[in-house]
């Protein structure tokens, strides 16, 4: 599964992109996965109010099912416009 | 109907007068421009726009179709830059086109209120040497209950 | 400001470019562009607007400074033809500059809720040779009471 | 005084300005002094919720004191924008 970062969840984590081999079910389960495996981690998943995610490039929630997602990103609320 | 992501300047005269240009069944052309804003520091070197290629065009489509589903639109544009802007330079624009006024108004409203919330771009500001991404304000937030 | 009553037709794609352009302070640009408007039947063959001189550069002037109290704009811009225009040509149009935008937009609505109803312009339709004063909507009226 | 007439009003009445010598106390009273005139200015005047009228190009009411006005224009609702 490809894993996206953008703004400061980029910056804290130190890339844009990685690749994830998870059994994760859910957004949240994926999320604890990441937590535990470094301190940039934990720092970009800190505070999980202030993150949004997009799974296969639509928003969705952390509450969401993984299966058949190939593309999940994780970023701040967005400031278009 | 016309979106379009782009890293370079866009001639905002040129757009607005294309735009809609001739058609006699809208009464109403509405334009939206979003400039990079100094504040009265004065300290603002850039502005710098992250975005998600691929999400971005998937948001800005749905976006777009869902006003033309909510109002009558002969027309709509969305031009909207990413990458690295100056102090009084054009970030984005909208436009609608409506046979009456209210329309062309809440169409160009509601693309803003999604566009500011919605969409998969980030706002880096650049000041003496320092920089500091924008926080997304929950005015804005609450700009999207209206709709 | 600018207010400008005229015959002649205006360069919308300069006059939209020229408007705030380059002011680092006014992050939120709007334009509103009024066209002759053909109806489904596809017979008009002109729109004529009289109005009052002197009374209507009063009118705007006033119309102008209720919306710069009201609203904190760095900028308004208002032109309006008189005289023969020809169906998709444009009549009117207004500006407004302001920090944010929903300043820019609610000044914009105000500045055409009040042309609307408030300035001496009068429209003429010729359709095949006949011809017919457009009458005040009622929705005109009503929008007023939003301010 | 001078009194000016737009759009129908002056297509009605036949001629956009003329002087008026009244002694008229208020809008009102001019209105129904031209009224008796002639039939044209009956014909303009018939239905005056379809008409607005400008004391010195500030729009004001039909009740309102002529005194001191030196213009005066009658015409039907506004259609700008």
């Amino acid at each position: 599964m490809d894993v996206l970062y953008f703004a400061w969840v980029r910056e804290r984590i130190g890339l844009p992109k990685e690749k994830v081999e998870t059994s994760a079910a859910t957004v949240a389960d994926l999320v604890e996965e990441l937590r535990g495996r470094e301190e940039r981690y934990a720092a970009a998943f800190a505070d999980l109010s202030a993150v949004r995610v997009a799974l296969d490039q639509e928003l969705s929630d952390f509450d969401a099912p993984l299966s058949g997602v190939r593309e999940v990103a994780f970023f701040p609320p967005m400031t278009g416009g | 109907m016309r979106i379009a992501i782009q890293e370079e300047p866009f001639d905002f005269g040129a757009e607005a007068a294309g735009f809609a240009d001739g058609r006699h069944d809208m009464g109403a052309v509405v334009t939206f421009t979003g400039v990079v804003r100094d504040l009265a520091s004065g300290d603002l070197d850039a502005m710098e726009i992250e975005h998600y290629p691929g999400m971005t065009e998937k948001a800005l489509r749905k976006i777009a179709a869902e006003a033309q589903t909510r109002w009558d639109l002969g027309d709509l544009l969305i031009i909207h830059r990413y990458g690295r802007m100056a102090p009084g330079e054009r970030i984005m624009m909208v436009g609608t086109a409506a046979p009456h006024r209210r329309a062309a108004f809440e169409a160009a409203e509601f693309l803003m209120d999604y566009l500011k919330s919605r969409a998969p771009f980030w706002k880096k500001e650049h000041r003496k040497g320092a920089t500091g991404w924008v926080e997304a304000k929950d005015s804005d937030e609450a700009a999207l209950r209206r709709w």
